[in-house]
């Protein structure tokens, strides 16, 4: 099966998870659109890596995993505390900053 | 390598202004001391320029010095001074001790304030300051250079207009502290804008030199000498925008109708003093940029221009008178009358002929000091009653004679009376243009009875008539005050009667630009008979 | 032939006998700098785990100074030994690059930052509470605000001395960022430095509501961006098989050895790569605040602890233009036709809607965050220039701008009133009366935002349009100059605030600063009036780092 | 001796720098100070004179160059003096009255308490004056012409506290500055056809130039003349310029200054040779104002303006003499000199009659004067029969030769003129008839006034009669003496040239239809006044009378299309000015703060809409860099 299709898939999981982050309102789902996008890249990597017959791609995407981790973990917690101190994880909510 | 007397002369303000400002706060008297030891310490050297300044000399420029400054930018640090530049120095020179005595009690702290609060140390150095960067961007040969004075010179004044002011009077506080704020504001984004379009054209201008020299540089006389044999050569449409970019910042200092806004409003909320701050000396920066930087850079874009800028400076002539005699406000009065007269000084400039460019030097000068003479009293009656406004007096002819005298000789200067300097002056500006553009100078001659109408209207309404009750027992000049006026006056009555020092050093710098324009002065139409010959 | 081996070789690799796997080669002493910043980073989390709190302070701040002025001499040994110029090399397998620029950049980078720390470490702004000195961040970051943990832990007068690792850890992966080689590093630099100032940004001991919220939109906004730059990386891979500068820079200038026509379809696919491009570009200048990508900059510059804004503003920018830099010019040169017209359009945009916008602000912080981005697009105006004169101009005004920005904030972190900083405009009012010195030095600043002659601000800018009007866009110069005059308007609006109305009655009062924010200020000054009036052996030194290394 | 010229502009100057700067230590001596340093003006004046009788015809003039004064490129001015006949007529007219007004007003000033600062005037008055008349160039003429300006512009509004005054003062500058444009003008159209602006070159190179330059100059200094010596169209200020002291009336607006245009156009003789058109207007300009001043002069009850009128009306006489050429030039200034010294005694008679009338003008209350100050009646009487020409005065002599030169102009022109001078010389003596019988006989009119403090008519102190008599011999003798063997002829010929013309009608019947004239004016005067009482108060009177009382309606055309439109003008052009010229500067900022209001509304706060935006950025971003590649 041709692997462009591959990239097809990343680039539409890609848009799949953009479109996310501007629809949901919820911190953590908007958060995991986010991660879904990066998937998506680590996707286009492997694929490119198997197209150009290199390893690259494939380090690239674990190198994306651990970053991805680390995001994870900076990430949940600052939702963590804006959560307790607002009983509320929409990100709509926090709308103080403007103008 | 001789001693740097150039450097000197814009260094010794500057000093003064860093010692004023560290004066305690207690004592107030002191900085004022400090600072009038300055300013003449600066007139001193001022003077010693005059003196070691030879007319005759061959070259451009005299007592030059020269240091390499940045050189990424092609900028070096380049002074040198010519016959108007020199003259001029001495006018700022000489106005800038006056301009403090005047200001003498303008800046006194009323009511309390922090201990910290310097406002009077802060108000005399301002001044210093300003006066050094003035002498330093006349002496500039170096465009990049000038520039930066050109423009750093904006915050000083911008302090001195926004930060001091005539007491409220009828005004309350805050609308006078809202108005002079926003007179300020004006003034310096109205200059900043000028300046600021002037830096692309800087720009531009090294852009220029650097594609055809290698390397770029600011150097009048390096650029000017390129040009000459031929190794730059400037496209007629950039040296157009060039030109363009230059003059904008410097009509809107001049200020050319129509840029003047800002000037009634700086003028009319800033104290006296401050005014002829920016009158006699600041704006002179513009106009005496116009005859070294636009026409000598762009002498081609400059006739180009020719008659546009002919026409506005006609309108700024009538204009100006116009609106001067429409005022109901003294010192916005004066500021409109400057206008018109700085109408005449570019006029002057660009009409192209050794009379036109003499003359508006000349005036120049004599503007300085009847502005001053004219402004300093007028200062000295508002601070006595507390209004700007001219229907507020009336009859102070007879409580306070002196002071009406001075007024009157101020005015009369004013309205170039001959036998006082500014006659001269304008009488050569209109000869010089009336000798290439008949019609213009003509009509710019009528300028000559709004003057009249504008000033004698103004005595009329404040110093005649029934002594007003506002105004009684209002009291003559103070020593202080004489001391301020009569040497300014004398000044007038002498370069009235015996100009010729002023336009021999003048003279050659005026042929030199003629040449770089080249342009020479039309020929009278009949052939010269043996008797003027003999003359 | 070959090429069709290793693609073979892709699923026949188990038969074979496992190959040895060479050691990778790293010049340690060309990665100094950032080693010794990491390594410090690294203590500092020790010191968190071991020290007894008490102890920790000062600890925290000896060690990040020490580290950050190692780091330093470290960059100055570099470039004395040339690394600056002849020698600058590829490190690190081609990871990093040792050059002049990444050096210039590295060492302003630590500089800001050493700076920087010691607005974080003050400590007399604040009134003491329950008797302990306290600085700007919360005493427990993960205590709700003005809940009982909270409380309990300001009694126990705890602060969040985390902060100074964490500042490492981002100082580390901004000094990576700007001499990043490959497209890899570039992200996990990226990332290294972001994540710490998502962290920071959510430490503010007064208003912590505002400081979290500033916190969640830079870090979802951030993520955002960075997966765009990821997936931009990913389409550059897919282009030119590999993620090194210099060899996407071959496959573009077309250098490259000849392409299989079984990879045709993807191998120099122009739309991989100007997509690719687009959108790495797209994450750079999210890191740069440039306009569209601006709009997290007023937010998080608010609501974010102002020592921390500070550090931001100025480091943060440095390193992303540094990259941006790099990869316009190593890897971009080839195809300037395609990315210098959206620069122009960028940068022309940056600058315009950064001055229109700040306008109207009425919040010192959030007016430095418009003024920052209409300085965005400045800079941008000299990257867009194209050539070495171009470089060290953005090197130059990078420097410049970075000192101005980190006083300017200090002086915020000074005016207070009961709620802390009092950051609105209006009780500004005055201040000219009340502490003639802080309000003129803040005046200082202000000019040399607005490109006032005898102030760096000015010479920078001189210098960028300068280079831009030579590298032939002129129109730039023009709106760079109409933008300067509409941005000039709000800087002198403050110093009027400042100087010519009268102070209000309930007025901020100004704190006196203990000698670490004084330092920060006073080094602030020095440099705006330096750089200003005898800027040229700076401009020397980044013109001489004006070239990168391929 | 050329030292001596200085001397004499700098001895008044001297005086009215003591007197202005002196302060309040020369309040006692002031005076005394200014009439002394006027004398020696004078001495002066006649030792010069002396001297020059002592030199025949051709080498009389002097000429003195002391510094140069204004060099620049091409642009020579000197100050340099230049003594032939025609500068020594004024030198001994303006010296001589000049010095026995100082003498007069010591007495009618004496209880002023600004006495000093009055006498400083009048020296500035004569050092101007004098440096008009012996200046060697356009340029430093010019100077005493605006000197002279200043000095009467003082001196009018010296009672400063008078409303009045002070406007009037104001009026008389700006309108001269109307004249001074003209005269500026000219000096420039001069240096740039010959390059320079020195009587000598100008005047001996005139023919070179073409007509049309010269009639140019020639207009332009008419204008001048028009301003200084109060011709229609610019005559409104001199009524106005009564409210000055009467004996400033007597000197500036009755003697000297008034007759600054005469000299100016004499002066310029070559210049108007060579430009007929030029001399077309100028006798036009003469002849209308002979008639006009002479018509406003019948009308006003105010005794100094019925002089006014009158002397605005005989210096249209001298200029139409100007005006004629060479036939008249002569007889202009002849006829300058005698007025000089009637006119003047008349004004210094009428001081005399209001000091003693606790200053009142108006001749509705005089009325049977001649008993109570005998001398001014007679010396007033002398120079009124000097002014309406009686046969054997001075005014006899003079206006009668410029009746003459009038026909001899020749052709129409020459009737016209000769016709208008004639009829002017009917009103004349009708209106100064009138003048005569309503002061000095008829019933005393005079009633208490508000105050209830009724006048003691009495003759004034000798400081003032002194002066008046010797003008009376003056006026009585000056016109015979001159007259002897054309003594004033010959002084004046080698510097104005003279000719004949071609009179159509000879001597003895023009001086025959002039006596007959004068009866017929006299007799019609004393029909209206002499034979019945003169109300106290004025008739309303004819449409014509109304309209020259009001100086025939001339003022208020000004007043309505100049000062009306004038402030319509400048009204408007401040509100232009602060709405349109400044209305665009903060037009432009508002709409910068508006725009900047608007896009910050984007900024709402929500992280989404921010991802929102960085998502377009990114697809615009990655769309326009296709477009680059596609185009």
């Amino acid at each position: 099966m041709n692997p462009v299709n591959y990239l097809y898939l990343a680039a539409l999981l890609f848009t799949i998870g953009a479109a996310g982050v501007l629809i949901r309102r919820n911190a953590i789902v908007v958060f995991m659109c986010v991660e879904l996008m990066l998937n998506a890249c680590n996707l286009a990597f492997v694929t490119f890596s198997r197209m150009h017959g290199n390893l690259d791609g494939q380090i690239i995407a674990f190198f994306t995993m651990v970053v991805a981790a680390a995001e994870v973990v900076v990430g949940l917690a600052i939702i963590m505390t804006i959560f307790r101190s607002r009983h509320s994880a929409s990100v709509d909510d926090a709308s103080l900053l403007k103008l | 390598m001789s001693f740097p007397l150039l450097t000197a002369t814009a260094v010794v303000p500057a000093l003064g202004a860093v010692l004023t400002a560290a004066v305690p706060a207690a004592r107030r008297s002191a900085a004022k001391w400090l600072a009038l030891v300055f300013s003449l310490a600066t007139l001193a050297l001022a003077a010693v320029q005059l003196v070691r300044f030879d007319p005759g000399a061959e070259g451009p420029f005299q007592l030059t010095e020269s240091h390499a400054w940045i050189k990424d930018f092609g900028v070096r640090y380049e002074l040198g001074v010519d016959g108007i530049a020199v003259v001029l120095i001495a006018l700022t020179a000489l106005l800038i001790p006056f301009v403090i005595l005047a200001g003498w009690h303008d800046a006194d702290p009323l009511g309390t304030t922090s201990s910290r609060w310097r406002p009077t140390q802060g108000f005399f150095a301002l001044i210093l300051m300003v006066e050094a960067m003035v002498v330093i961007s006349f002496e500039a040969t170096d465009v990049f250079l000038f520039y930066i004075f050109f423009e750093a010179m904006l915050i000083p004044m911008y302090f001195l207009i926004g930060g001091f002011g005539d007491r409220a009077g009828e005004r309350g506080e805050e609308e006078t502290a809202a108005q002079r704020s926003y007179a300020a504001v004006k003034f310096l984004l109205y200059n900043l804008a000028g300046g600021l379009i002037m830096l692309a054209a800087v720009i531009g201008l090294y852009v220029v030199t650097a594609d055809q020299l290698g390397t770029g540089t600011f150097s009048l006389q390096e650029i000017v000498q390129a040009r000459a044999d031929g190794q730059l050569d400037i496209a007629t449409s950039t040296e157009r925008a060039l030109f363009l970019g230059f003059f904008f910042a410097f009509a809107v200092k001049a200020p050319l109708w129509p840029l003047h806004t800002w000037l009634p409003n700086a003028m009319g909320e800033a104290t006296a003093p401050v005014a002829v701050l920016i009158t006699a000396v600041v704006d002179k920066v513009g106009t005496f940029a116009m005859l070294r930087f636009c026409l000598q850079l762009f002498p081609e874009a400059s006739k180009w221009a020719t008659p546009v800028i002919l026409v506005l400076a006609l309108v700024s002539i009538l204009y100006g008178a116009l609106l001067a005699v429409g005022q109901r406000d003294i010192k916005r009065l004066v500021a409109y009358a400057s206008i018109s007269h700085f109408g005449f000084i570019i006029l002057g400039i660009f009409a192209m002929t050794t009379q036109g460019q003499g003359g508006a030097t000349l005036y120049m000068v004599n503007h300085g000091i009847s502005t001053a003479a004219l402004m300093l009293v007028a200062g000295f009656l508002i601070s006595r009653r507390g209004s700007r406004l001219i229907a507020d007096y009336g009859g102070v002819q007879k409580v306070a004679p002196v002071l009406a005298g001075t007024f009157l000789v101020g005015g009369l200067a004013t309205l170039s009376l001959p036998g006082l300097a500014p006659f001269v002056s304008e009488f050569l500006v209109l000869t010089g243009t009336f000798s290439r553009y008949p019609v213009i100078g003509a009509i710019a001659t009528f300028g000559i009875v709004l003057a009249a109408l504008y000033v004698l209207v103004l005595y009329q309404r404040t110093m005649t008539g029934p002594v007003k009750e506002s105004v009684r027992g209002m009291p003559d000049l103070r020593v202080r005050e004489l001391v301020v006026v009569a040497p300014l006056i004398a000044l007038l009555i002498f370069l009235g009667v015996y100009p010729k020092p002023v336009t021999e050093i003048v003279d050659p710098a005026v042929e030199h630009t003629m040449t770089q324009v080249d342009k020479v002065d039309p020929k009278p139409d009949v052939p010269l008979t043996d008797v003027e010959a003999a003359k | 032939m070959s090429h069709a081996a290793s693609v073979h070789s892709l699923w026949t690799l188990a038969a074979d006998p496992p190959r040895e796997i060479p050691a990778p080669h790293i010049e340690y002493a060309q990665l100094a700098p950032t080693l010794i910043v990491l390594g410090g980073a690294v203590l500092g989390i020790l010191v968190e785990a071991f020290l007894p709190r008490r102890a920790r302070y000062h600890a925290q701040l000896l060690l990040s100074v020490v580290g950050l002025a190692a780091a330093f001499a470290a960059v100055v040994a570099l470039a004395a030994g040339g690394h600056a110029g002849e020698k600058a090399r590829i490190a690190a397998m081609g990871a990093v690059a040792v050059d002049g620029p990444a050096l210039f950049l590295q060492g302003t980078i630590l500089l800001v930052s050493l700076i920087a720390v010691f607005t974080f470490a003050e400590r007399r702004l604040d009134p003491a509470a329950h008797g302990n000195r306290v600085d700007s961040f919360a005493a427990q970051g993960s205590a709700v605000p003005g809940g009982e943990a909270e409380q309990a832990a300001v009694k126990a007068g705890f602060t969040t001395t985390e902060v100074f690792p964490l500042a490492l850890f981002a100082v580390g992966g901004m000094l990576v960022f700007p001499a990043a080689n490959d497209l890899l590093t570039l992200f996990v630099a990226l990332e290294v430095f972001s994540l710490p100032l998502y962290v920071l940004c959510a430490l503010a001991r007064r208003q912590r509501l505002l400081s979290q919220e500033s916190a969640v939109k830079y870090f979802l906004l951030g993520a955002f961006s960075s997966a765009f730059l990821l997936f931009g990386v990913a389409l550059l891979y897919g282009y030119a098989g590999t993620v090194t500068y210099s060899g996407i820079a071959e496959v573009v200038s077309g250098t490259t050895r000849t392409v299989d026509p079984a990879l045709a379809s993807t191998m120099g696919n122009d739309a991989l790569l100007l997509i690719g491009g687009a959108l790495v570009l797209m994450g750079l200048l999210f890191k740069v605040g440039a306009v569209p990508f601006h709009m997290w900059t007023p937010d998080v510059y608010q609501g974010a602890p102002t020592p921390v804004t500070g550090f931001m503003a100025a480091a943060t920018k440095i390193a992303g233009f540094g990259a941006l830099l790099r990869l316009l010019y190593v890897v971009l040169p080839g195809m300037r036709w395609d990315w210098r017209p959206v620069m122009w359009g960028v940068a022309i945009v940056t600058m315009l809607l950064g001055a229109i916008v700040a306008v109207t602000q009425t919040d010192v912080k959030r007016l430095l965050a418009y003024s920052s981005i209409a300085h965005a697009g400045f800079i941008l105006a000299g990257v867009i220039a194209a050539s070495p004169d171009g470089v060290s101009s953005v090197l130059f005004y990078l420097a410049a701008y970075s000192f101005v920005t980190l006083g300017a904030f200090s002086v915020v972190t000074l005016v207070r009133d009961a709620g802390g900083e009092a950051t609105h405009l209006s009780k500004w009012a005055g201040l000219g009366r009340r502490s003639p010195l802080v309000a003129a030095v803040f005046a200082v600043f202000l000019l040399a935002f607005a490109g006032i002659p005898l102030t760096s601000g000015f010479a920078g800018k001189f210098a960028v349009f300068k280079a831009a009007a030579q590298g032939g866009a002129g129109t730039l110069v023009i709106v760079g100059v109409l933008s300067s005059a509409i941005a000039a308007f709000f800087y002198i609006r403050v110093i009027v605030l400042m100087f010519f109305s009268e102070p209000k009655a309930d007025g901020p009062t100004v704190a006196v600063p203990s000698a670490l924010t004084s330092t920060a200020i006073a080094v602030g000054v020095a440099v705006t009036v330096v750089l200003g009036v005898a800027p040229q052996y700076f401009l020397d030194l980044a013109g001489q780092a004006g070239t990168f290394v391929r | 001796m050329e030292n001596l010229i200085g001397l004499l502009v700098v001895a008044p100057l001297l005086g009215a720098a003591l007197l202005l700067c002196g302060g309040r230590r020369l309040d006692k001596s002031g005076h005394w100070i200014g009439t002394l340093l006027a004398a020696a003006s004078f001495v002066i004046g006649v030792v010069l004179f002396a001297d020059m009788l002592g030199r025949d015809g051709e080498q009389r003039a002097l000429h003195t160059t002391v510094f140069s004064w204004v060099p620049v490129g091409g642009f020579q001015a000197d100050v340099g003096f230049q003594l032939d006949q025609l500068s020594m007529t004024f030198v001994l007219l303006i010296t001589g009255v000049g010095t026995l007004i100082h003498l007069y007003s010591v007495g009618y000033m004496e209880h002023d308490e600004k006495k000093r600062r009055f006498f400083g005037y009048l020296n500035l008055f004569l050092a101007a004056m004098l440096l008009l008349v012996v200046a060697d160039n356009y340029l430093l003429l010019y100077v005493g012409w605006e000197g002279v300006g200043l000095a009467s512009y003082l001196l009018i509004g010296f009672w400063q506290h008078k409303p009045s005054a002070a406007t009037a003062a104001k009026k008389a500058f700006i309108v001269n500055r109307v004249g001074d444009v003209g005269l500026s003008i000219a000096i420039m159209l001069m240096f740039t056809t010959f390059g320079t602006f020195a009587f000598g070159p100008v005047l001996e190179s005139a023919g070179d130039a073409g007509e049309g330059k010269l009639t140019a100059v020639a207009l332009l200094l008419l204008l001048a003349a028009c301003g200084k010596s109060a011709q229609v169209p610019l005559q409104s200020w001199l009524g106005d310029a009564m409210e000055g002291p009467t004996p400033v009336s007597a000197l500036i607006h009755a003697a000297t200054m008034v007759t600054a245009g005469v000299y100016l156009i004499t002066r310029s003789g070559s210049i108007f040779n060579g430009a007929p058109d030029a001399q077309l207007a100028v006798v036009t300009v003469g002849a209308v104002t002979l008639l006009f001043g002479a018509i406003v002069g019948c009308a006003k009850d105010d005794i100094k303006k019925a002089l006014a009128g009158s002397t605005m009306s005989q210096i249209g006489y001298m200029i139409l003499a100007a005006g004629l050429g060479p036939i008249g030039y002569v007889f202009a200034i002849m006829h300058l000199v005698t007025h000089g010294f009637f006119k003047a005694g008349l004004f210094l008679g009428a001081g005399s009659v209001m000091h003693g009338m606790n200053d009142e003008v108006d001749m509705r209350r005089y009325g049977g004067l001649r008993k109570y100050m005998p001398v001014t009646f007679v010396t007033f009487g002398l120079g009124y029969l000097a002014i309406i020409g009686f046969p054997g005065l001075s005014g006899f002599f003079s206006k009668d030769k410029i009746i003459e030169a009038a026909f001899a102009k020749g052709g129409t022109e020459g009737w016209i003129l000769g016709g208008a001078a004639l009829l002017g010389a009917a009103i004349t003596a009708y209106y100064m008839t009138r003048v005569m019988i309503m002061t000095f006989f008829g019933e005393k009119r005079w009633q208490p006034d508000a105050e209830g403090n009724a006048p003691h008519p009495h003759e004034s102190p000798r400081t003032m009669t002194i002066p008046m008599v010797v003008l009376a011999f003056g006026s009585v003798f000056a016109g015979g003496l001159f007259s002897v063997n054309d003594a004033f002829l010959k002084w004046l010929e080698p510097v104005t040239g003279h000719s004949h013309g071609n009179s159509p009608v000879s001597a003895l019947t023009v001086t025959a239809a002039t006596v007959v004239v004068l009866v017929v004016g006299v007799a019609l005067a004393w029909f209206q006044y002499g034979r019945r009482p003169v109300p106290a108060t004025a008739p309303r009177g004819s449409l014509l009378t109304r309209a020259a009382r009001r100086d025939l309606l001339q003022d208020d055309f000004n007043h309505v299309v100049l000062v009306r439109g004038g402030e319509h003008l400048t009204r408007s052009l401040v509100y232009v000015d602060h709405s349109l010229v400044d209305g665009v500067v903060n037009g432009t900022a508002a709409s910068v703060g508006g725009l900047s209001g608007r896009i910050a509304k984007l900024q709402n706060g929500y992280a989404r809409s921010y991802a929102v935006s960085m998502f377009g950025g990114a697809a615009v971003l990655i769309v326009a860099t296709l477009l680059m590649r596609a185009v």
